[in-house]
């Protein structure tokens, strides 16, 4: 299974759009692709864009979490949406909603970031 | 009624994927919900990413076992194996968020999330012999739509 | 680069079209084209529907094995083997349109199918021990979309 | 994998709609279903749609050869659309498409099966 990443830049907001499968086996991938975007870019508000992911296990709670140590020294917040049923339970599970907040769609996403969706 | 079916294979991370859809292949026939064929492709996920990464050190050259059993009143049984390093004190080793790998990034969560999404989760294993998880499952019995 | 499976189930009909998904979808790493995939598919479900009709006699309570290897050089190579009844005559038995079962309505096209879709077919049986069906196919290399 | 199995007559033809996979362990019931509504109606133009399935191996040229040989001595016939490249290989290489017709879509079935399609 493939997980194929996609960024987009939306004022100081980072989307990363993720469509597939994300386990262990991508985790280093998503990891290094994720790091350079956003050190490279110095943008450490994220948006993550689970509408096109069927599975998640934990390999993918770590990752996350991994980037969200790099981010809380950096002032940077993390927002979640599009999530399934089974990866919210473990999203939920795992206390990362505690952390990250979990919108329901892009619009919501980027007005908990701040940023005026209706002024575009 | 009682199905049944193992298989092995190599101790690779491409197989993760391949070994959850296998399985979900499998309890298809249960006609389970999305939602169930869902956690238990996690479950397996869990435990196969555990074998390559804890018990075998990620040594591609060493094989991983699932034997799968639906029996006769449509329970769901799954036994994970390894031959890697084992581990001691499993108890500690099942709270949430212990992971002896954190360098990994691991999360700590695969055995939380096979009790949670598990009916039975039950772990033996002894150092330097191997690993084997054994959980269960009862699904929803909803009629097939055709034999 | 090598990968390896072995998988055995019961000898149910109910496993024809878990065996040629589970082959299909450890051979799904190598990118196949839909057209190879839908070919290996079918070699699968002919080799596995012949142990069980003809090797067990539909007895449910046996096991079929299949053992799949993604070689080095991205060859697929397949074992399926049965410890049914066997047969003698095998270059009879290959023959297009032979079938020892015209009464189920068996076509006798299990073989022709086989030698058609796959590079290379060979065939060990030994009456009262099994057969085993050994097939080869080299894949088109198309290069993968994302490691 | 199921095999959903729908009927459907027009003027004096049998259309046998068939969705999902066609293996050994449906022969049986597609062949009751098709032998049922056949002798039922005692209709022997037979044309079979293939448009959605996605799998057939031998079983089902054992189970179509099975009907050809019902239906020839009632002076009906047999075409069939909507195969896939894989499905179609195997049909040719068992010889079928010289005793069945194959067409390319409902419209050329009927046509061949001698109904007027532009009169309806
Ligand atoms: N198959 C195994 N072989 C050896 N040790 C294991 C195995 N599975 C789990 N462990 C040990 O149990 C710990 C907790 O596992 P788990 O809850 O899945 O979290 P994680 O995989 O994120 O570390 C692992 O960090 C590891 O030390
Ligand atoms: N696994 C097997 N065990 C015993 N006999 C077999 C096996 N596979 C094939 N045969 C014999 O070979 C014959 C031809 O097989 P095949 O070409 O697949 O046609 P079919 O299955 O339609 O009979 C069968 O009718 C059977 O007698």
């Amino acid at each position: 299974m493939a997980l194929h990443i996609n960024f987009q830049l939306i004022e100081d907001v980072l989307f990363v759009h993720l469509e597939g499968e994300v386990d262990h086996h991508v985790a280093d991938s998503l990891r290094k692709a994720w790091r350079d975007e956003m050190f490279g870019r110095s943008c450490f508000n994220i948006v993550l864009d689970f509408t096109h992911v069927q599975f998640m296990d934990s390999s993918g709670i770590g990752v996350i979490l991994g980037r969200y140590k790099e981010i809380i020294g950096r002032d940077g917040l993390i927002a979640v949406y599009g999530m399934n049923e089974t990866i919210q339970t473990i999203f939920y599970m795992a206390g990362l909603s505690k952390i990250i907040k979990v919108t329901d769609n892009k619009e919501e996403a980027l007005s908990f970031m701040g940023v005026d969706v209706h002024a575009k | 009624m009682r199905n049944e079916m193992i298989f092995s294979f190599s101790s690779k991370s491409e197989n993760e994927s391949f070994a959850r859809t296998t399985v979900a292949s499998f309890v298809s026939q249960l006609n389970p919900t999305l939602e169930e064929l869902m956690e238990i492709k996690t479950v397996v996920s869990e435990a196969v990413t555990n074998a390559i990464i804890h018990g075998y050190h990620e040594d591609a050259s060493k094989f991983i076992t699932i034997h799968c059993v639906i029996t006769a009143h449509k329970e769901l049984e799954l036994t994970i194996e390894d031959e890697g390093v084992g581990m001691d004190h499993i108890d500690r080793m099942m709270e949430p968020l212990f992971t002896s790998k954190p360098s990994l990034e691991r999360s700590g969560m695969g055995f939380t999330i096979m009790e949670s999404f598990m009916d039975h989760v039950e772990v033996f294993s002894e150092v330097n012999i191997g690993t084997s998880v054994k959980l269960r499952r009862k699904l929803s019995l909803v009629k097939p739509v055709f034999q």
